[in-house]
């Protein structure tokens, strides 16, 4: 156990649980200390995280190693993958705290809030860095009970009943997880996470116990990555104030879940190995069978959140499908997704909370017009529309060029036909609302409805959005460019440029 | 000197308890300081000493066993003296603002406290079977009081119902005492083993199952737990949890004692573990139903002390390291969490006016820090990481897992997710606020309330810190393992 | 086995039954802790009986059990009697299963 | 032959007793029979060569316990007011007597097989014999109590101290019909009788504590006679109940576990383990000390109050 600059990882998701515990410290009020220790951790955080990424590039690992019980140790690590889901959550950490600022005003139990949404950020931070799947166990967990008090935040009996579904959820998941961590150290000791997977060696006689293994890591990252049948919380969870939305749904819990699969199949089963068993295949076909079905489901629904929500259901899936489907390409495309469905998807929430905090607009109906009374935010909306449904050059349309090209060199057409469906599926649920938002009349009543925000208060909440959204529109148009998302997963992966 | 050091901690309390009688203001601090806060300095002595030279046994008046008695001190002993020390300590901070030297109260509360104390830690210490019985009276007896200290009818009714069967199962378990001194000659824990493996027959079989019954009725060890709930849930805050956190436990030491050192490997005896894995099994599933039918905070922590108490019975059957480090720290990490919950659940009543779930609303603005404590305390109950709770039942699964227990480990998976169901509603409850927009209570916590509130908290944090601490604290506790437990 | 050995130990036996059975029979409380102490004294009883009291030299060490045992039954008799009547001044019933259960 | 025959008496009274106790018609007719129980439950010790157990028996389980039922009773029938329990309320015996029985035969069971089991000495009670001179005293148990098995002695003497202290907590604060009033100073023989009864008591108690040593008696005998002393004062009314316990009543009430512990650590910095005698004086001092805490212990666990004083 040392504590030197290799523990950085370490500091790195202490700066966010110090933060946190601060927070709780100072109470409900002295707001400006407040906002400068949110701002100040989120800050030095992603220098430190800077700081990490420089000195991977120059050949350093990072590494924190201390036992928790005999032969079990906590350990964390910095890895590429490690490091893109870090450097993405970082980023999303200011800029979601610049916008909760914002937002929440003047609403009560702020310390409360911010409390628990640095702590949320500790426990994703602790996932991304985690050098073996028993510490990704109790950093997965410690996110559940961190996002808990979020999702209930309101206190009312709808956010109470969300909050139970939620916790129904993914406490049986994490008991899933559970389970087949102790199967998986009863076999296999607490190994850690190898590129390749580490599995390989035990293969031989234990399939079945394999398989059955993957199956129950497969169902408890689902609930969190919003697997159907595992889905429901999700658009349950949308009472949550938008800034919550925004951080499940792009940086935190659904991503997760995600990044779990990823790991699973990447570095504890490995892509040989969980192909030969069969279980891609089954990865891959239930994380089809959810694009699509969240597709459909997000046509018909009239809530902004709730549709966002579906789609979320619907886009995630497209990191498992790609993952799944194995190869460089479709690796790649899933990889990268990770990034390009969280900037877009957090621009799309973010301006969500606008239109409700702005007019108190709830329904797709009412976004009638908006174009003309927030133009702003509709530009970004629109933007991140786009990029959902994957019209070139935006960030979507990089991620599903890319799953399309592997699903060919896998030879999986029919994944193509799912991402085809898909697309269009997409279209139909957003081009409506962007047609909404510019060419439809303005209601009157609408017209005269004064804009509840305004100056500082504006500025902290479409200053945020303008940023994601350009972020997200950059990581489209220079993909190809040394820096950008793509890139840098094309060199993880170790596909050329 | 180590062995002044075990000397110390049953007759500093002892003294203290004497001193606490007398009139004066400055005689109860004195007794109170002096029988509390000197145990974990003793403790620290005490632990070093183990570490180095291993377990050892303390030969009182120099009457060697079997005409004497005999103290032992060994990890086990070590880590519930520990216990007793800390959450004792820390009830007893709390309890300072309750019962102050120098109120009738306190005059009443210390002397027992004190005593409860001094009992603990001889039983913990005892190596003989009648000396037991004594302590047993004696936490019994000064437990009981304190209980009814809460003056209510029901408290009262509590502690008349904990009493008669306490009585009950003391002489059930002295009944087998009589029967074991007959068979052996001797009632020394340790020397009997010897005896037990010349002369043991049916009746010593039977000698051993009268002592089960005894302790499993003073344990509430479901079913036998109908005194439990309702002692628990009205006795005041720091008595609540102390008896959650330890007195309850003094039974289920004496269990593990009993069966994993006294009795031969080879008396059919042995075979009760089983009963004892399915009557915890059983208790952590009815216990969780039940915590989660209450509508009072504190019967809710009661029902979960039932429950949680299940996870200790449930690791006998399973003797390995593993299971040997998941009873170990269950009891630890069970302890600090209940204190903390029953300390925090005394500070709600306290501010709220009731313990009922319904008048729990917008807790996170009338008592945030012990809500947050309730919270902290909550997760190690849940067994979620990161706590001492998660260790447990992570060696507690893998245990019952290397042994292909499968009832046991549906037991236990069912048994916490009942758990996070029950925590989660308290905590639901206390986030509740009919509407939203409802602006912030000026109403601020008072300091005495803060500094009430920290004692709940610390033990919570305790419990949580619990969850990275195992190296070192296993390591001390690997060296107490029962023999039959240490192959592989 | 001596014959005074098998009286006493049939009355101990017996004793001891009988408190069983007026303690799973009595509904006061009273008569309930009487019941307890019959059991005690069976056990008692039963523990000189064993411990060879009945013939040749007597062994001290039951007999001082049983003396301690004796003073811990008057203790918690007392401590008992005194919650129960405390029990019937708070609820105005000496009876531990009241109706009107809270 | 005589012998075996009164054993059988003896036995059968006691059955009859116990089922009496359990049975009586009402609670005072089935705490009289209990009383009676211990009475010849003394007569049973004696018979089993346990002659301090007799003096014990008698004093305090006969004694002691009794006059706690009786006075409790009373009190319970003042808080009652005018209507009295009536009967034996009682469950179905479908239950209990099958329960009962099967308990009785359980111990009968276990009793037999373990007097079959070939006749060894008890190890622990062979070292009490052999070792007993080096106590310096005669009466073996004694010797177990303040030697032996001292530890046990003085927890014990902490099971007493919490038992007032319980007491005490759950005290009413307007002590239901605690001692009678002085009705009793009206009969004229009842001053006198006191003052020869109470006097004799003491006696008999001092008796007790320094016949311990070598002949059947001790502290705790001792302590129970002296209690019944102040038992009849408080009967009579010569002591009535006061608010607080004064200090020296304080003082005394923790005296037996003090001395019994201060002795046994003052042989620590000799290099002597916990609790060992100096010699037979310490013996008797914490005799003594327990006799003192015993004997106003049991008075006012009696008397239900916090302390006691003489009534004006």
């Amino acid at each position: 156990m040392t504590f030197g600059w290799q523990a950085l990882p370490l500091y790195v998701v202490l700066i966010s649980v110090v933060t946190a515990m601060l927070i709780f410290a100072l109470g409900e009020g002295r707001q400006h200390v407040r906002t400068a220790l949110n701002l100040g951790g989120a800050i030095l955080k992603l220098v430190l995280i800077m700081l990490m990424l420089l000195a991977i590039q120059s050949g350093a690992s990072f590494e924190f190693r201390m036992p928790l019980l005999p032969g079990l140790d906590l350990v964390l690590h910095a890895d590429r993958l490690t490091m893109l889901f870090a450097t993405l959550s970082a980023l999303l950490w200011l800029i979601t705290t610049v916008y909760a600022i914002g937002y929440l005003e003047q609403s009560p139990n702020r310390a409360r809030f911010f409390g628990f949404f640095s702590l949320c950020v500790a426990a994703t931070m602790g996932v991304a860095s985690a050098g073996n799947l028993f510490t990704f166990f109790i950093f997965y967990e410690l996110l559940t009970l961190a996002t808990w008090p979020l999702v209930v935040h309101r206190g009312t009996p709808e956010a109470v009943a969300a909050g139970r579904l939620y916790l129904a959820y993914t406490l049986i998941g994490g008991v899933l997880l559970l389970i087949g961590l102790i199967w998986l150290h009863a076999l296999a000791g607490g190994s850690d996470f190898i590129v390749g997977g580490s599995l390989a060696p035990l293969a031989a006689g234990n399939e079945t116990t394999l398989r059955a293994i993957f199956v129950l890591f497969m169902l408890g990252f689902g609930v969190k990555a919003a697997l159907l049948p595992l889905h429901s919380w999700l658009p349950r969870a949308m009472v949550a104030p938008a800034p919550v939305s925004a951080l499940l749904h792009a940086v935190a819990v659904v991503k997760a879940g995600a990044f779990g699969l990823v790991r699973l199949v990447q570095d504890v089963f490995g892509f040989d190995l969980a192909t030969s068993l069969g279980l891609t295949d089954l990865l891959a076909g239930l994380a089809a069978t959810t694009v699509i079905y969240g597709s459909v489901l997000a046509l018909r629904q009239s809530d902004l959140k709730r549709r966002l929500a579906f789609s979320t259901v619907s886009q995630v899936s497209y990191i498992a499908l790609g993952v799944a489907t194995g190869g460089v390409l479709a690796t790649i495309g899933g990889l990268v997704h990770l990034v390009h469905q969280g900037l877009t998807k957090i621009t799309l929430f973010f301006c969500a909370g606008n239109y409700a905090e702005g007019l108190g607009v709830h329904s797709v109906e009412e976004l009638d017009g908006l174009g003309q009374r927030m133009p702003v935010t509709s530009v970004c909306f629109t933007l991140g529309a786009f990029g959902m449904i994957g019209i070139p050059p935006l960030a979507g349309f990089v991620t599903k060029w890319y799953l399309g090209a592997g699903a060919a060199a896998s030879g999986a057409p029919w994944i193509i036909a799912v991402l085809v469906a898909s697309t269009l599926l997409n279209a139909a649920y957003f081009l409506p609302l962007v047609h909404r938002l510019w060419f439809r009349p303005l209601p009157d009543a609408m017209a005269k409805r004064e804009l509840a925000i305004t100056g500082g208060r504006m500025q902290a909440l479409v200053g945020p959005t303008i940023v994601v959204a350009a972020m997200a529109l950059l990581a489209g148009l220079f993909a190809g460019t040394p820096g950008s998302p793509l890139f840098w997963v094309i060199r993880m992966v170790g596909g050329e440029p | 000197m180590p062995s002044e050091f075990l000397i110390g901690l049953i007759f500093l309390p002892l003294l203290g308890a004497c001193l606490a009688v007398l009139p004066w203001r400055w005689s109860i601090r004195l007794g109170v300081f002096g029988g509390l806060a000197s145990l974990p300095a003793l403790l620290a002595a005490l632990t070093l000493a183990v570490i180095r030279d291993g377990a050892w046994y303390y030969t009182l008046g120099g009457w060697t066993a079997p005409l004497g008695i005999r103290l032992f001190v060994d990890p086990l002993a070590l880590l519930m003296l520990w216990m007793v020390a800390i959450i004792g300590g820390v009830a007893a901070a709390h309890a300072w603002h309750d019962f102050r030297p120098g109120t009738p109260a306190g005059a009443r509360f210390w002397p027992l406290w004190l005593l409860l104390t001094a009992a603990m830690n001889a039983l913990f210490l005892s190596a003989d079977l009648f000396n037991l019985y004594v302590c047993l009276e004696l936490v019994t007896l000064a437990a009981i009081p304190l209980i009814a200290m809460a003056g209510t009818a029901t408290a009262i009714r509590a502690a008349m119902r904990y009493l008669l069967l306490a009585l009950l199962a003391s002489l059930v378990y002295l009944l087998g005492v009589a029967l074991l001194y007959n068979a052996t000659g001797t009632l020394d824990l340790y020397l009997m083993t010897d005896g037990l493996a010349a002369s043991g027959g049916p009746a010593t079989s039977l000698a051993f199952a009268l002592i089960a019954a005894g302790l499993l009725l003073k344990g509430a060890v479901f079913p036998l737990h109908v005194w439990l709930p309702n002692a628990h849930a009205s006795a005041p805050g720091p008595v609540s949890a102390v008896l959650s956190a330890l007195v309850v436990k003094t039974a289920i030491y004496l269990i593990y004692r009993i069966w994993l050192w006294t009795l031969p490997a080879e008396d059919p005896m042995q075979g009760a573990v089983e009963l004892f894995a399915v009557l915890g099994a059983a208790a952590l599933i009815y216990g969780g139903i039940l915590a989660l039918l209450q509508e009072r905070l504190k019967l809710v922590i009661a029902y979960s002390t039932v429950a949680q108490l299940g996870y200790l019975l449930l690791v006998l059957p399973l003797a390995s390291v593993t299971a040997w480090q998941a009873a170990s720290y269950q009891l630890l990490s069970h302890g600090l969490a209940k204190a903390a919950m029953f300390l925090a659940a005394a500070n709600i009543l306290h501010a709220v006016g009731s313990d009922r779930l319904a008048d729990l609303e917008r807790l996170d603005q009338r008592t945030p820090l012990s809500l947050f404590a309730l919270a902290l305390a909550g997760v190690s109950i849940m067994g979620l990481p990161p706590s001492g709770g998660f260790l447990a039942k992570w060696l507690l699964l893998e245990a019952a897992w290397r042994e292909g227990r499968w009832l046991l480990l549906a037991a236990l998976v069912l048994g916490s997710l009942l758990a996070a169901a029950y925590v989660f509603r308290i905590l639901a409850a206390g986030l509740r606020r009919e509407d939203p927009t409802e602006a912030e209570d000026a109403e601020g916590t008072s300091p005495i309330g803060r500094r009430q509130a920290a004692y709940a908290l610390l033990l919570a944090v305790l419990a949580l810190v619990a969850g990275f601490g195992a190296a070192p604290i296993l390591d001390i506790v690997d060296a107490g393992i029962p023999a039959g437990w240490s192959a592989p | 086995m001596s014959a005074t050995a098998t009286i006493y130990l049939l009355t101990a036996a017996a004793v001891f039954g009988i408190g069983v059975y007026g303690l799973l029979q009595a509904r006061q409380i009273l008569r309930q802790l009487l019941a307890i102490n019959l059991m005690g004294g069976a056990t008692f009883l039963l523990l000189i009986t064993l411990g060879g009291g009945a013939d040749g030299p007597p062994d001290p060490v039951p007999q001082a059990m049983v003396l301690t045992g004796i003073v811990i039954a008057v203790s918690a008799t007392a401590f008992a009697l005194a919650l129960l009547v405390k029990l019937q001044d708070a609820t105005g019933s000496s009876d531990l299963d009241p109706p009107d259960a809270e | 032959m005589i012998a075996l025959a009164m054993d059988a008496i003896i036995a059968i009274g006691l059955v009859w007793l116990a089922l009496r106790t359990v049975r009586g018609a009402n609670v005072f007719s089935a705490i009289i029979m209990f009383i009676v129980f211990g009475l010849i439950m003394s007569l049973a010790w004696a018979r089993l060569h346990a002659p301090d157990l007799a003096l014990a028996e008698a004093a305090i389980g006969a004694g002691i316990t009794g006059a706690l039922l009786l006075v409790t009773w009373r009190r319970l029938q003042v808080l009652e007011g005018s209507v009295p329990q009536v009967g034996a309320e009682t469950r179905s015996l479908w239950l209990t007597l099958p329960t009962g029985l099967a308990a009785a035969l359980l111990i009968a069971g276990l009793g037999w097989v373990a007097l079959s089991l070939p006749a060894e000495p008890a190890t622990a009670g062979e070292l009490a014999w052999q070792r007993l001179p080096e106590m310096g005293v005669s009466n073996p148990v004694t010797g177990v109590l303040l030697g032996f098995r001292a530890y046990d002695t003085l927890l014990e003497m902490g099971v007493l101290l919490a038992a007032w202290l319980g007491a005490q907590v759950v005290a009413s604060e307007h002590r239901p019909g605690a001692l009678p009033g002085p009705a009793h100073e009206e009969v004229p023989l009842v001053g006198a009788l006191l003052s020869l009864v109470v006097p004799i008591s003491l006696l008999v108690a001092v008796y007790l504590l320094q016949a311990g040593g070598s002949a059947p008696g001790g502290a705790f005998q001792g302590g129970a006679v002296l209690a019944a002393g102040g038992v009849l004062l408080c009967l009579t009314g010569r002591l009535e109940a006061a608010d607080q316990a004064s200090l020296i009543e304080r003082v005394v009430l923790i005296l037996g576990l003090a001395v019994f512990s201060g002795v046994g650590l003052v042989m620590l910095p000799l290099g002597e383990p916990m609790l060992a005698m100096p010699g037979v004086w310490a013996i008797y001092l914490i005799e003594t000390a327990l006799l003192l805490s015993i004997a106003l212990t049991l008075v006012l666990l009696f008397a239900a109050a916090p302390g006691l004083r003489r009534r004006l």
